[in-house]
């Protein structure tokens, strides 16, 4: 079989050091390096489902493996393998790294390094959902981080600088508790190597306190990236000073490695210490959801408004991880690629909003439908997808979320199907405001999109559509590997 | 069944899909067209498809009835892996159902469906953004049809909220003006209230099928309506009575923010802001029909429980006469039908809740075109004199004759006048209540309440009549010269007043009369075509005298253009401004949105702000604070680290030689 | 030689270390803090001697503390001389031995 | 038996007492003295316990060498030999610290066993013989440490270094 992972791991790291050196021309080469990715996603997808060619659809099937570190103590491997869970989200790292290149092809200041550090951000993201080994995962979880900070700190806002640091150090935090969990787990367990399976095999000795602890540990790691409440306030001010291609990676992508690890490191390895604590995830979930709704209403900034919304829809990830059920878990991965790929858009309409009117502040700019109808269409159709419209990719998961919800959890269940009709008010009065009435605060000489983000956006609006009335282009992948023994 | 028509029934879903796909041309193309009126052509063309199709297959189903259904298009699956809620399982199907019910439903829509585009494209002719108009109809036919022909409840709702989503665009149409867009956002968040609430009943109703026998294949399948070749009711066998309740009164709740039925029928009148058209196809016709219909298509659940029964009965009997009062104050043409149509949908709501399924769908066919009817003639009077300011307006009938006998017609109908349709239709929901009160006795206030809307009907429908149409000449004398509309709005007139006069004798045809009795899937409720035994006849003379009272009221207080005036120190007074303000339900739903809900919104945000993120600051000076005074202990004095070095050494020893034995768990005690 | 508990020995021992300490925390005087850490230095040497000797009997030890006694004697002397240079240096570039005011490394 | 614990209590008072008076008194020659008499002291408690060769080691090295050291130390930096050291506070951090450390490894110190109450002797050629091949890599490792100091030593104290 071919080692496709690997193949792609290796033409994603030498596409971002080509990038990084060619300078004006890095553009063509970041557009190059994501044509190949997404090819190298439609390989990946082959295998999985095309029956010449197709492995039996067990967990991990494709999975590679080389020795690494190997100490008498410390077995360390190169393991990566992908089941349909990260299938999934490869392909949202895949279309949002094309996206973000599209989106960003007039970039002018300093190319080389912005399309080098977009693409090693997609390259940690992509090393996250492969890695199979505690260590692998770590170093590619923290490769995320500082192209990230770069992007952040370098071509953000005013502000950058606070926003960077703040960001780093939360998930720096986070994600060395995370890492001492993961390591706690494997010495404690005697596990024979740092390797997923042996770690998920091993873990289940553990003492039950033990586990619970570790889990909490984890949580703690993975939830700071999602982000969960109350640990959420680097992620408004993040996404305030980004850039707008760094704020679609970040929200895209890099809340969801949050839901991923939880998922594969968490609830995998971990499901005793899961159940133990399940009341205390969905006590955060559920303040997730119900703050970040709450908290949107009063935006102004339409790009903080859009980004506690992401609180509120994590919120709901968050929720449908800790049913552990395979409904609960299925709605997860959906809505994480839903809010991938809708999170993307609004960013991008916020961004575009701000360049073309010069403010992003729901208050002075409004009634921009006249003057730029492509950008309002892209914000009608981010707005209706994220407040879960039916026909469009967020509805059949969030449905599937809460009748998962509801299925496990009865009645708790009215608080995220009451929070709906908050998130679609501050959607809709976003839309009243940004959209429609009088045109006001719009400079001379605005004009409608530009081709390359018209571009963009309108990849997303065909995906959003696209997978709102075919889910099952996505469901039938995430079921192909189901997740042993979630009820 | 083998009708010479049954071989169209598969080729159903080319019904919504037409539509569709002239939403794809006019949204995609529309503005690239060298004529902006072409987009409504294809928008026309579209429609008269799905019009000419959906009447054949209604015409199918009238002569040889039966159910059809296709399940062929997995819409979304869920495998199952032998535990759980789902042990095998579970997928959404977008499937289509030909059955009586949605026979009648899709002559509804796609007559009038059609009517309306036809009327637009002289009608909205002067308007920018039209291939926006033209695209977003075009989807809302598409959605509306693909709700009617719904083979689930689960594709039900999707449909029902991609409607809703659409009147929300329609409803904005006009989106530089304020009051509009404000009107959409209103509508929207009131129905997504109801969204809501209907989400929550499916998902009660998901636990209990799901959780034994027959209804756990059902609740599966997404709760197609027609179930291994068997109605549904046949498996029903309700686990939880209380939650069976519970979730009736979610659906209710749904199809009262649909519907608009109290207390969330307060969109409906703001929406009027939207186009005339759009007024009469959506918002008079068929997407607030969809909750009566909802209503009707869960009628077997909800006619269990005997609170939901009342329930109904309630809301829409309270309905009925809370809309109708508010209407004969108003003077502005278009709410007054809005408000007419708000109280009719409760005559509706309230035959259903009454038991009488079948007879709330009657009022539905032949209301949908009066009401239309009504709609058109307004627009064509909007069309000409460029106000909806009723005491502006006056002595129209002169020039706009074909529109002022198409209203007429529309308002004697409105106000039960035989022979026309709503005489048979409203009639017949009286007399349904009547009979099930003789049962419930509950049921009387309602139908006393129902009883005297009659004649506010009557009245306010003709004080509009009067106030536009009699009299000499427009009280506004700057009004423009009013003028005839031309023949694409004078014909859909024409069409809807013939339907508006034959609808409700239409079921005394067998054919025709059998689509209400031969429920497939649903009880065959009694009452349609209607029978009239003494009683019935009796309450039939009190009813229409009661509605001639109200027209010889209108005509005495207005007709001939005359104004009446209420005395400024009348006792009335006080209730004319409840009226006037809509009885301040307007007022606080805009205080409780501004004053409540967005003042919490913004205390959470303060709370974010200055204390979730300020205690993280607080740590951020705490380190730094720290960490200065730490810095003072590099002193650079070799005593200084030798004392350090001390002090660690005591630490070290008090731990290992005090603390460690002290304590069981590291080995000491 | 019996009777000598071992006990006394250590205590010993530790309050000699404790003087040491006491004068090293102290003494500002290089020269003083020199002496200190000798005296600090010679009780850990009389616990090596006095362990060597009453774990004489055991094979392997007992020679071993005293090996080690030896070697650490060395090494405080050479100690005492480098610090003795220091001392001189010091003395010399700032004209005081007080260990308080040198607060640099470099001068 | 009794004069050898006699001679234990004789020596340790006097080990003790010198030490601090070493470390009090403010004439820095005194402290020299003082210094001296410890270290004799220390030198009993060797002979005390059988070590013979250790009493002499500790005589030669520290009573001898060391304190001469000391002693030059003094007078070099000292312009007047019997200069008072300025007195320094005792503060009761220090005490305190140093009596706390005393009394937790005395405490810990009755805890600990001896194998027996037999003190064992080694003759000189026995430990001699252990130092030379048992121990041989340690004396190694000592030279190796004082010849730099040496040189380091010597590099301190040479002239031209202002």
């Amino acid at each position: 079989m071919l080692p496709i992972l690997s193949l792609t791991l290796a033409t994603l790291f030498v596409g971002t050091v080509i990038t990084f050196f060619s300078g004006p021309r890095a553009r063509y080469v970041a557009a190059g390096v994501s044509a190949a990715f997404l090819v190298e996603i439609a390989v990946m997808f082959l295998q999985f489902s095309w029956p010449a060619v197709a492995v039996a659809p067990t967990h991990f099937a494709e999975s590679e493996s080389y020795p690494w570190i190997q100490v008498a103590w410390l077995h360390v491997n190169y393991t990566v393998g992908i089941d349909g869970i990260s299938l999934v989200l490869i392909l949202l790292t895949g279309i949002l790294q094309a996206v973000t290149v599209a989106y960003s092809w007039t970039e002018r200041r300093e190319p080389g390094a912005w399309f080098g550090l977009v693409l090693l951000t997609c390259l940690g993201c992509f090393g996250v959902f492969v890695a199979l080994d505690v260590l692998l995962f770590f170093v590619f979880w923290e490769v995320v981080l500082i192209p990230m900070f770069f992007l952040i700190g370098f071509w953000g806002g005013p502000r950058r600088r606070y926003a960077a640091l703040k960001f780093f150090i939360y998930t720096h935090v986070a994600s060395v508790t995370m890492l001492v969990a993961l390591l706690v787990t494997a010495f404690y367990s005697h596990s024979p190597s740092l390797d997923f399976a042996s770690l998920a095999g091993s873990a289940s000795a553990l003492a039950v306190p033990t586990q619970i602890v570790l889990f909490l540990s984890l949580f703690f790691g993975f939830g700071v990236k999602f982000p969960i409440v109350p640990f959420h306030t680097w992620l408004p001010d993040a996404h305030v000073e980004a850039p707008t291609g760094g704020s679609v990676l970040l929200a895209g992508l890099l809340l969801k490695l949050g839901g991923y690890g939880l998922i594969r490191w968490g609830l995998e390895i971990l499901p005793t210490g899961l159940a133990h604590v399940q009341w205390i995830l969905y006590a955060v979930a559920f303040a997730s959801i119900v703050w970040g709704a709450g908290v949107s209403l009063a935006q102004r900034d339409l790009k903080r408004l859009v980004a506690f919304s992401s609180i509120n829809h994590m919120g709901i990830v968050l929720l449908a991880i800790a049913l552990y059920s395979s409904l609960g878990l299925l709605a997860a991965v959906l809505l994480m690629f839903a809010h991938g790929i809708v999170s993307a858009l609004l960013f991008m309409v916020s961004g575009s909003v701000h360049h073309t009117f010069g403010s992003r502040d729901l208050a002075s700019v409004g009634g921009i439908t006249p003057t730029a109808p492509a950008l309002s269409t892209m914000t009608m159709t981010g707005a209706l997808a994220s407040l879960g419209l039916p026909a469009l990719i967020s509805f059949p998961a969030e449905f599937t979320a809460l009748l998962a919800t509801w299925d496990k959890l009865g009645y708790w269940v009215l608080i995220p199907l009451l929070t709906l009709v908050v998130t679609a008010a501050f959607y809709i009065w976003m839309m009243q405001r940004l959209l429609f009435g009088q045109p006001k605060g719009i400079p001379a000489g605005a004009h409608d999109l530009p081709y390359a983000e018209a571009f963009a956006m309108g990849v997303l609006v065909v995906l959003t559509v696209l997978y709102g009335i075919l889910p099952n282009l996505l469901v039938h992948f995430i079921q192909l590997s189901p997740v042993a023994g979630l009820p | 069944m083998s009708g010479p028509l049954n071989a169209l029934f598969p080729w159903a879903f080319l019904v919504p899909l037409a539509p569709a796909i002239a939403f794809v041309i006019v949204g995609l193309f529309g503005r690239r067209m060298r004529r902006l009126e072409w987009g409504g052509w294809v928008a026309v063309g579209g429609a008269f498809v799905a019009m000419v199709l959906g009447v054949l297959i209604a015409v199918g189903e009238m002569l040889s009835p039966g159910t059809y259904t296709d399940r062929s298009f997995n819409w979304f699956t869920l495998p199952g892996n032998g535990t759980g809620t789902f042990p095998n399982g579970f997928s959404l199907v977008m499937g289509t159902l030909v059955d009586p019910l949605s026979a009648i439903m899709l002559i509804v829509v796609t007559v009038v469906g059609f009517l309306v585009m036809l009327y637009s494209v002289d009608y909205m002719h002067r308007d920018t953004g039209l291939p926006r108009y033209y695209a977003e109809l075009s989807l809302f036919l598409a959605s509306m049809l693909g709700l009617v022909l719904a083979d689930n409840l689960l594709q039900f709702f999707l449909f029902w909220e991609l409607v809703g989503v659409c009147s929300y665009f329609l409803i904005g149409f006009y989106y530089q003006r304020p009051a509009a867009a404000s009107a959409a956002k209103e509508a929207f968040l009131v129905t997504r209230v109801g969204d809501v609430l209907f989400l929550g009943g499916i998902y009660i109703y998901f636990q209990q099928f799901a959780t034994a026998g027959p209804g756990l294949g059902w609740a599966a399948a997404g709760f197609p309506f027609v179930f291994h070749g068997a109605p549904f009711l046949t498996l029903l066998h309700p686990p939880n009575p209380t939650l069976f309740t519970l979730a009736g009164l979610l659906i209710l709740g749904g199809a009262a923010g649909k519907s608009a039925q109290f207390p969330l029928d307060v969109w409906l009148p703001d929406a009027m802001e939207g186009p005339t058209t759009v007024s009469a196809l959506i918002h008079a016709a068929t997407m607030v029909a969809a909750g009566v219909y909802l209503l009707a298509v869960t009628s077997v659940f909800i006619g269990f429980s005997a609170t939901d029964s009342f329930a109904i009965v309630a809301i829409g009997g309270f309905t009925t006469f809370w809309a109708a009062s508010m209407a004969m104050v108003n003077r502005d043409i278009k709410r007054v039908i809005a408000y007419s149509t708000v109280s009719q949908l409760g005559y509706m709501v309230l035959a259903i809740g009454a038991g009488f399924t079948m007879v709330g769908l009657y009022h539905l066919f032949t209301h949908a075109f009066f009401k239309a009817l009504l709609f058109l003639a307004a627009g064509a009077v909007i069309h000409a004199v460029d106000t909806q300011d009723l005491f502006k307006m006056g002595g129209l009938r002169k020039t706009l004759r074909i529109t002022s006998i198409g209203f007429l017609i529309g308002g004697l109908s409105l106000a039960g006048i035989p022979p026309l349709a709503g005489f048979f239709s409203k009639d017949d929901v009286l007399s349904s209540v009547y009979t099930a009160a003789q049962t419930h006795p509950m049921y009387w206030p309602f139908f006393v309440l129902a009883f005297a809307t009659v004649f506010m009907t009557a009245y306010y429908i003709f004080r509009v009549w009067f106030l536009t149409f009699s009299g000499d000449r427009p009280r506004d004398p700057t009004l423009p010269p009013a003028h005839e509309a031309p023949w694409t709005m004078t014909v859909p007139i024409l069409i809807l007043s013939g339907l508006a006069i034959l609808a409700g004798a239409l079921v005394f045809v067998p054919q025709i009369g059998g689509l209400f009795t031969a429920g497939v899937g649903f009880p065959a409720t009694p009452g349609v075509p209607p029978t009239y035994t003494t009683t019935d006849i009796l309450l039939s003379v009190v009813s229409v005298g009661l509605g001639a009272g109200g027209i010889l009221t209108a005509y005495v207080l207005w007709g001939n253009g005359r104004v009446f005036s209420l005395a400024e120190d009348s006792a009335a007074q006080p209730i004319r401004r409840l009226l006037l303000e809509r009885y301040y339900v307007k007022t606080a739903v805009d205080w409780f949105g501004l004053r409540v809900v967005y003042a919490v919104s913004r205390f959470l945000d303060f709370v974010d702000e200055y204390i979730i993120d300020g205690t993280v600051h607080g740590f951020e000076r705490l380190f730094s604070e720290l960490s200065i005074r730490l810095r003072r202990l590099q002193s650079g004095v070799v005593l200084d680290y030798a004392a350090y070095v001390v002090v660690g050494l005591a630490v070290f020893l008090v731990f290992l030689y005090v603390i460690v034995p002290a304590i069981p768990a590291l080995g000491g005690g | 030689m019996t009777g000598l508990p071992l006990a006394g020995f250590l205590a010993l021992s530790a309050v000699l270390l404790g003087i040491g300490i006491f004068g090293i925390l102290t003494r500002r005087n290089f020269i003083l803090l020199l002496i200190a850490i000798e005296v600090a230095m010679n009780s850990a040497i009389l616990n090596f001697v006095v362990f060597g000797a009453y774990w004489g009997g055991v094979p392997g030890y007992g020679i071993e503390g005293q090996s080690v006694a030896v070697v650490l004697i060395g090494l405080a002397a050479t100690e005492v001389a480098v610090g003795l240079a220091i001392v001189l240096a010091l003395n010399r570039l700032r004209g005081s031995i007080n260990v308080a005011e040198a607060t640099v490394l470099k001068l | 038996m009794i004069l050898e614990v006699l001679a234990f209590f004789v020596l340790a008072i006097t080990a003790a007492v010198t030490a601090l008076a070493a470390l009090l008194v403010r004439e820095l020659v005194h402290t020299i003295i003082w210094v001296a008499a410890f270290f004799v002291s220390l030198a009993g408690f060797y002979f005390l316990v059988s070590a013979p060769f250790l009493g002499a080691l500790q005589l030669g090295v520290y009573a001898g060498a060391v304190t001469i050291l000391l002693l030059f130390g003094v007078m070099v930096t000292r312009k007047r030999i019997f200069a008072h050291e300025a007195a320094t506070g005792l503060g009761p951090a220090p005490v305190a610290l140093a009596l706390l450390i005393v009394v937790v490894l005395a405490t810990a110190a009755s805890t600990i066993s001896s194998s027996t109450n037999q003190v064992y002797g080694f003759t000189i050629s026995a430990l001699s013989t252990a130092l030379f091949n048992q121990y041989g890599a340690w004396l190694l490792l000592l030279g190796l440490v004082m010849l730099p100091a040496l040189a380091g030593a010597i590099y301190l104290v040479r002239e031209g270094r202002e």
